[in-house]
This record gives structure tokens, C-alpha cells and sequence, in this order.
């Protein structure tokens, strides 16, 4: 990969991502033409104990909801949004840390 | 007369500064929701919360449900208030405040409001029971999940 | 924790004070209604209030409306008050307190208690204009007649 | 009417019922056997001028609602009860009191 091939991007990581990567920030250079799936992929190999949580989590470029399939461009912002506090109703199941 | 103010902050809330924000002479019913720290969730015990926001979309998603509003209802007498950091037992994390000439729409509007933050709104809550932690939520890992609580 | 508080009173009316009679730390949500004094009504300009009760009857059908509120969702953290005399613009005739485990009960509650308190709560509110008053509700006159809004 | 026929009542008076009638309460002796209706005509014979209000008005006897047809007890409470102050919604009517 040249870097004219590349793009920059930075992942942003909350709640139980912050605390599973131990970083609140990740600079990435993808290929040109990649995707959030791929940024998620990307994510995944680095740091597979995020792979569980990525069924549920909605992804933000610069601080909008987006979905997967979005192309990525130089300097996009990503965001990996797990569920959130109130989560949609009663229904949603949390994760929990505790042992045992 | 169009509030329309959000407030995130370390420090704790005060329901009547958020609700003051609000009142006008031209409204007849303020509603204030506040969302306060439950002592239990799922039969554990909580002892403490965390709350835990991405800032910068957090203010955009309230302003979007602003306008959500505004468009509906044709309201802009709102006012939302989240609390971000450490909370002990029995202190507020989120009030909302909508004034409206009828009470009605001030209900309505108040239940929508909430309902859309613990939609989109990306703050994340942490519980702290005796022996351990939930990201509230977080969903993925089955085992360990169980159900969570609305409040 | 059963609050069931009633308050009829001259005074000034202190939302954060009623609210605070229901809170406690096995209830996650508060609603909190505030009734205050529009400067229109029908098109015409208010410039104050009055409100009188039949003070006895007013608290037993209050505690009537906290009885019907415990047996249909078993919640008694419910607090009510009332101002009564002459009110100025903006000022609070009623605020309604409720606190719930879940927010959609609070929520149902409150609504429920401000319309059944303006179904049968005696209070009647008079309003002043810049040239004439009138009891609000008091048909019977029909070439007298006029819209009234609720609030 | 002899006394031993007579009941002694309480009329209570409050917003535009206490104008009208210039008066908070009013005490009366009605026959035995009296309903509130008869306590109603009572009232309208002595102040016609709160005729006009009698049919949206609701009747409480010691302070809880009644119909018309109970038949009032000795030092009952009557009390005539206007439509209150937020009326049962935005289609009630009110009673103006300015001129023209």
C-alpha cells in the first residue's frame, strides 16, 4: 500500500469500547475505498474482545449515524456507539462485567 | 421566547433552573421529567453510577430532537439538562423541561423527548454494584447479559 | 415512602419543593406538572387571577384522586398543591408531583391527576382582563359565553 | 310548617354562585323529605339570578357529589358546585361578566 493509496482516520471509543481497548482515540490508515465495515474489521483484528459487542453498535462519522456501507473519506471521525444509557425500552439486555 | 438550551455537566442539576429556562407568560403548563439514580436494576443493588458522553454529538442529538420537536409540535420552549461523571444514589442524570400553552403538548412532548435521548443520544451509563460493573446496554457477549432496566 | 402530600395555601407555590416530598432512591423518574398563569385566553389579555376553593372538599377529592392513582398503578409517591387568592402573571396555580420506578407510569400519573383535579377538584379560577373578569367554566349565560382554554 | 316537619340546612356558596348571592352561606329550613332539587328551587326562588347557573352545576352534600334526588338529612352541608377551574377541557364554556 502507497501512501496515495491511503486514507486517515480516526476511531473514537466510549464506555465498554474505551474500556476494553484501554484507548479513547485510535488514528488508522485504511485503503482508499474502505468502508465503516471495514474500519470495524480493522478494529476486530486489533482488538478482538470488541468483536462481540459489534452486533449492537450503531457507528457515527463525523457525529452523524451512519450506516456500514458508507465510503470513508480523508479525516472522517468515526464513532463506535454501543448501546445507549436508556437503551430502546426494557427489552435491551446489558452486558455484564461482573465474574461468574 | 425559544429556549432551546442544553447543558451538559460534572456538576449535579438543579430541576428548576432547567424548568426556568422554560416558562414564559404565553405557556400554561411546564412539565420537568427528571431521571434520578435507581438503588436496584434487576434485583442487584446499585451503589453508584457512572455516565459517560461523546460531547460534540451529544449536544448535535439533542438539537436534532429540538427540531424533531419544533417540527411536530411547533415548540421551542425545551430545555435538557445531562449529567455526565460520578453519581451517587438519588441524584438526577437527565431532566428535561417543556413548557407549552397546553398541557397536553407539554406531556407529549416531554415523553417524546426522553424517549428519543435513550434513543440517540450517545451517553452511556455505568452501574456499580458491590461486586462489579455493567455498561447498561451493552449487549454482545451472551453469557453475561442480562436485562436491563428503563428509568 | 408513600408521600400523598396535599397543599392549599396563599403562598407562592415552590415546584422544587413538591417534587422533592416524592422523590427517593427506588424511584427512577419524576414528572413534575406546573400549571402558571397564560397572559391570553380566547384572544383576550389576562392580567391576573384569582382562585377560590371549598378548602375541605378540595383535599378530600384530592386524597380521592391519590386513592384512585394507588389502586389503578400502586404508586403512592404523589404530591399535589394549589394556590389559592390572587395570582400575577406566570405564576403557578398547580404543580403536580409523581415519582415511579419507570418513567411511563410517572408520566401517566401526572397526566391523569392534572385532569381528574380539574374534573372534580372544587377550585375555581377567575380571570381578570383589562375590562371585566370571568369564572372560568361557569356556563349558563349563553349570550355571555365564551371559549375557555384549558391549561 | 311545624318544626317537627322542618330540617335545618347549610347552603355553601363559593366563586360565582358566592357573587351572585353576595352571600358564602345561607341557612334554611326546608320540609322534611326535601331532595337537593327542592334545596336547588329554594335557592333560585330566593336569588333568581343564579338560575342560569343550575344546569352545569354539580352538588356536593357534606362534601362528597350527589344526584338531585337525595333527600337531605338534618344539618346536611349543601354545597353548589360551578364547573371548576379547568373545566372538563377546551369545550366548556365560561361565564362572562363584562358587559356587552
Amino acid at each position: 500500500m502507497t501512501s496515495s493509496d491511503g486514507i486517515t482516520i480516526t476511531l473514537r471509543l466510549f464506555a465498554i469500547y474505551r474500556e476494553r481497548v484501554g484507548q479513547e482515540c485510535i488514528e488508522a490508515t485504511l485503503q482508499s475505498g474502505s468502508t465503516v465495515a471495514d474500519a470495524l474489521t480493522y478494529l476486530g483484528e486489533l482488538h478482538p474482545n470488541t468483536l462481540p459487542l459489534m452486533p449492537t453498535t450503531m457507528v457515527a462519522v463525523n457525529q452523524e449515524y451512519t450506516e456500514r456501507d458508507y465510503v470513508l473519506q480523508p479525516n472522517d471521525e468515526i464513532a463506535l456507539i454501543p448501546p445507549v444509557s436508556g437503551g430502546q425500552g426494557a427489552t435491551l439486555d446489558s452486558y455484564d462485567l461482573t465474574v461468574g | 421566547m425559544a429556549a432551546q438550551k442544553i447543558l451538559i455537566t460534572g456538576e449535579p442539576l438543579d430541576a428548576a433552573l432547567v424548568t426556568a429556562l422554560v416558562k414564559s407568560n404565553a405557556n400554561g403548563g411546564v412539565v420537568t421529567f427528571e431521571g434520578t439514580t435507581r438503588d436496584e436494576t434487576g434485583g442487584r443493588t446499585v451503589v453508584r453510577l457512572e455516565y459517560e458522553a461523546y460531547p460534540e454529538m451529544a449536544e448535535k442529538t439533542f438539537q436534532q430532537i429540538f427540531d424533531e420537536v419544533k417540527e411536530r409540535w411547533g415548540i421551542s420552549d425545551v430545555a435538557v439538562a445531562h449529567r455526565i461523571g460520578r453519581l451517587e444514589l438519588g441524584e438526577a442524570s437527565l431532566i428535561v423541561a417543556v413548557a407549552a400553552p397546553h398541557r397536553a403538548e407539554a406531556f407529549a412532548i416531554a415523553m417524546y423527548m426522553v424517549d428519543r435521548i435513550k434513543e440517540i443520544v450517545p451517553i452511556w451509563k455505568k452501574e456499580f454494584f458491590e461486586d462489579g460493573s455493567v455498561w447498561v446496554g451493552s449487549a454482545g457477549d451472551p453469557q453475561g447479559s442480562r436485562s436491563s432496566q428503563t428509568h
